[in-house]
């Protein structure tokens, strides 16, 4: 199971080192919105710095989106999916390899940003440690359920408006626990970062759990 | 005051156009099915 | 009595009656027999209100989680279309929820919306996920394919309250606020009878959408049916003609 | 023993029924070519066949299993050819093939014998196949299905946009399926014969199997 999920992850990363689309349409995507962010803020380093957390969480919610797109457009172009469906591999490597490919595309996401937020809000993280642990727990996280609703409207004709309906809401908790821990991460919030981690980890497991289970259901008449 | 009368007339107000929403969609619907197959709704005894 | 087709039967006429009664009632409970709140003054009369449909809200999203597990499990076309009618009337009360409750907070609160309050939150996200599961609901395609994803859909997001719940809670602790502990004094305070009445009335209500809208999506089913009888017909025609 | 086994079928896309009651019986062995205008059900009843599309009414066998409740078990066993191509276009002809054979454990070996077989040019095995050409990315598919071995063969309009040679490549390659004890179903709007082979014809039109075929 686990090496189908990887052959299928390898494969997916594959076609975007080919395609840079995470490059040159994801990744200045989300440095634009980091601008826009400055605009809509007056300027105020004070304000960025202060909100920097959760301008950046924001940020790569919306580029998780994208991503998640990206992923399975690739299936229904030239109807890859069935042949995968044919392929009688495990539903849950699918699932475990899309959900690879879409975490690591976020890190890669995480650390553009990261850079960004430290040059454009002056914002320095105290806790280099706690924000690459729960940067890749969260991405863990969010690539499980974007996973699980890519596969769910990648056959409807309106998947693209209707993602992010679906996915955002039920990202709310990964949203508030990263800013938690990157409010202690950068310093700007008098909590414990480390604590956080825990709901960041169990949103995780659930969605992963979730996920294998119900990949199945999904991709068997969808 | 004025809050909450205004809570209540938007609650209560919530409840009457849904139900009439529900009504009417039902209606429309029950006229295209034959009485047999329209379970449970025996709106002609 | 009227003869012409409806969703309605002699079962709902009498709920229906029963809570229109029970609404009237209410509203002179609220606004002529019980007394103003200690603390919250004459806001409390809106209390008698958004409580019930608050708790009844969670009843009807309970009601589309169990529905969805049923179709999910045993392929139960009853459990899919009682999940679907559930989760409509479910955003039509959390609506309500909302409205009433912001209502309530502002003569009490002095604003509309409070972020430190877990309730508020959670019920806000709560409607969002529930408003995405409708729109998938609606997208034509596949009926038991729709109807599986929208079982999963609800589940996850059911799944997905309690988490946010905790983190909201948890989050919202940094604003010192005690919201939740205020509230639940509260509910002591208020008079029994009209709060009573009130989960009568709300309950009368919700069972009358449920079983009209349940009843709704069931037209709706046949309806389909129909056509695809009609549509299966017409596709033998045109191959016979050949 | 019966590698499809069809009745009364019905199968929608949406809620249109593309197959309005389908009565089909084919042997292990067979060569069966549906025949039958735009929109008849064939694509469908391939569909069908490889356990992607659901049957909403009747009873329905493929190679054993239950089209109701075992479409995955249908589908690891069959190759079907359809109008998408089952390729990324952002990976090589190599890259593709390699794969969807990983993922049936197939080896390099029968990668490189399955495009050597298709006659895709070596030149070509590290070119992205989305800058093929229409009929060096048939091949390209035509490969990716013949590392899976299937026991049966579902093949909609293989033919279609191949040059003469590719026709001849596919009618060979039915051949030797067919000779190896394979059931092949083939699904064209123009043909009655493969190559050399006489296949027993079956129309479609409106949904379900004309009268007529069904006494042959």
């Amino acid at each position: 199971m686990l090496r189908d999920a990887g052959r299928i992850a390898a494969k997916d990363l594959r076609i975007e080192r080919r395609s840079r689309v995470l490059t040159t349409q994801v990744l200045p995507f989300a440095l634009i919105v980091i601008v826009l962010f400055a605009f809509a803020l007056d300027a105020s380093t004070d304000a960025l710095r202060r909100f920097t957390p959760g301008l950046f969480w924001v940020t790569v919610l919306f580029a998780a989106v994208l991503s998640v797109q990206r992923i399975f457009a690739v299936e229904v172009e030239d109807g890859a999916l069935d042949a995968l469906r044919l392929s009688g591999v495990d539903p849950a490597s699918i699932f475990l390899g899309k959900a690879a490919a879409i975490a690591t595309q976020l890190v890669v996401v995480e650390v553009l940003l990261g850079l960004s937020v430290v040059v454009f809000y002056d914002a320095e993280p105290d806790d280099v440690v706690l924000a690459a642990v729960a940067g890749v727990v969260a991405a863990g996280g969010v690539a499980a359920a974007g996973s699980l609703y890519g596969a769910l409207v990648v056959n409807l004709r309106v998947r693209d408006t209707l993602l992010p309906v679906l996915l955002l809401p039920v990202l709310a908790p990964v949203l508030i626990a990263a800013t938690r821990a990157y409010g202690d991460a950068f310093g700007t919030s008098a909590v414990d970062g480390w604590a956080w981690l825990g709901v960041l980890g169990l949103f995780g497991v659930i969605y992963l759990l979730l996920g294998i289970l119900t990949y199945g259901v999904l991709l068997e008449e969808s | 005051m004025g809050y909450v009368v205004a809570g209540w007339i938007i609650g209560i107000g919530g409840f009457a156009l849904y139900a009439g929403y529900l009504l009417r969609r039902g209606r429309r619907l029950a006229s295209h099915v034959p009485a047999d197959r329209r379970r449970w709704m025996t709106a002609d005894e | 009595m009227s003869t012409r087709p409806s969703t309605g039967s002699t079962v709902t006429r009498v709920i229906g009656i029963a809570a229109l009664i029970a609404l009237a009632l209410l509203l002179c409970a609220a606004f002529w027999w019980s007394e103003p709140d200690a603390q919250q003054g004459d806001a409390v009369r809106l209390f008698y209100l958004h409580v019930p449909v608050a708790i009844l809200e969670y009843v009807a999203f309970i009601i589309a989680g169990v529905g969805s597990v049923m179709y999910l499990w045993k392929r139960s076309v009853f459990g899919d279309v009682m999940a679907h009618a559930a989760a409509e009337v479910g955003v039509v009360f959390c609506a309500l929820t909302l409205i009433t409750g912001s209502l309530w907070g502002r003569p009490t609160w002095g604003t509309y919306w409070d972020w430190g309050d877990v309730r508020l939150v959670t019920t806000l996200i709560l409607l969002l996920l529930f408003v995405g599961y409708l729109a998938l609901r609606q997208v034509p395609g596949d009926r038991h394919t729709r109807s599986k994803q929208a079982a999963i859909v609800a589940l996850v997001a059911l799944i997905d309250i309690p988490i946010i719940n905790r983190s909201v809670e948890w989050w919202a602790n940094r604003t010192l606020h005690q919201r939740s502990t205020l509230i639940e004094g509260k509910i002591e305070d208020i008079n029994a009878f009209a709060t009573f009445l009130g989960f009568l009335a709300c309950g009368l209500v919700l069972s009358w959408f449920l079983v009209h809208r349940f009843r709704v999506a069931w037209l709706e089913r046949e309806v389909a049916t129909h056509g695809l009888e009609r549509a299966l017909s017409e596709r033998r025609a045109e191959g016979a003609e050949v | 023993m019966s590698v499809v086994r069809l009745h009364q079928v019905v199968a929608l896309l949406g809620d249109f029924p593309a197959l309005a009651g389908v009565d089909l019986s084919v042997e292990a062995g067979e060569v069966v070519l549906f025949q039958g205008a735009n929109g008849a059900g064939k694509t469908t009843l391939l569909r069908l066949c490889a356990g992607l599309v659901a049957p909403t009414a009747g009873t329905a066998e493929v190679l054993g299993h239950d089209l109701h409740e075992q479409r995955r078990a249908v589908r690891r066993r069959v190759g079907l050819v359809g109008h998408g191509s089952g390729l990324y276009g952002d990976l090589t002809v190599s890259e593709n093939v390699a794969f969807w054979a990983g993922l049936v454990g197939a080896g390099t070996a029968e990668v490189e014998q399955a495009l050597h077989r298709l006659e895709v040019a070596p030149r070509l095995h590290d070119v992205a196949v989305g800058r093929l050409s229409t009929g060096q990315r048939k091949r390209t598919a035509l490969a990716s299905v013949v590392v899976r071995r299937p026991e049966l063969w579902l093949l909609d309009e293989p033919h279609a946009g191949l040059d003469q040679r590719g026709r001849d490549i596919v009618d060979q390659l039915i051949r030797e399926a067919a000779a190896a004890g394979a059931t092949v179903l083939v699904a064209s709007h123009e043909l009655d014969r493969v190559g050399s082979l006489h296949p027993r014809p079956v129309t479609l039109a409106g949904g379900i199997i004309r009268e007529a075929d069904h006494a042959s």
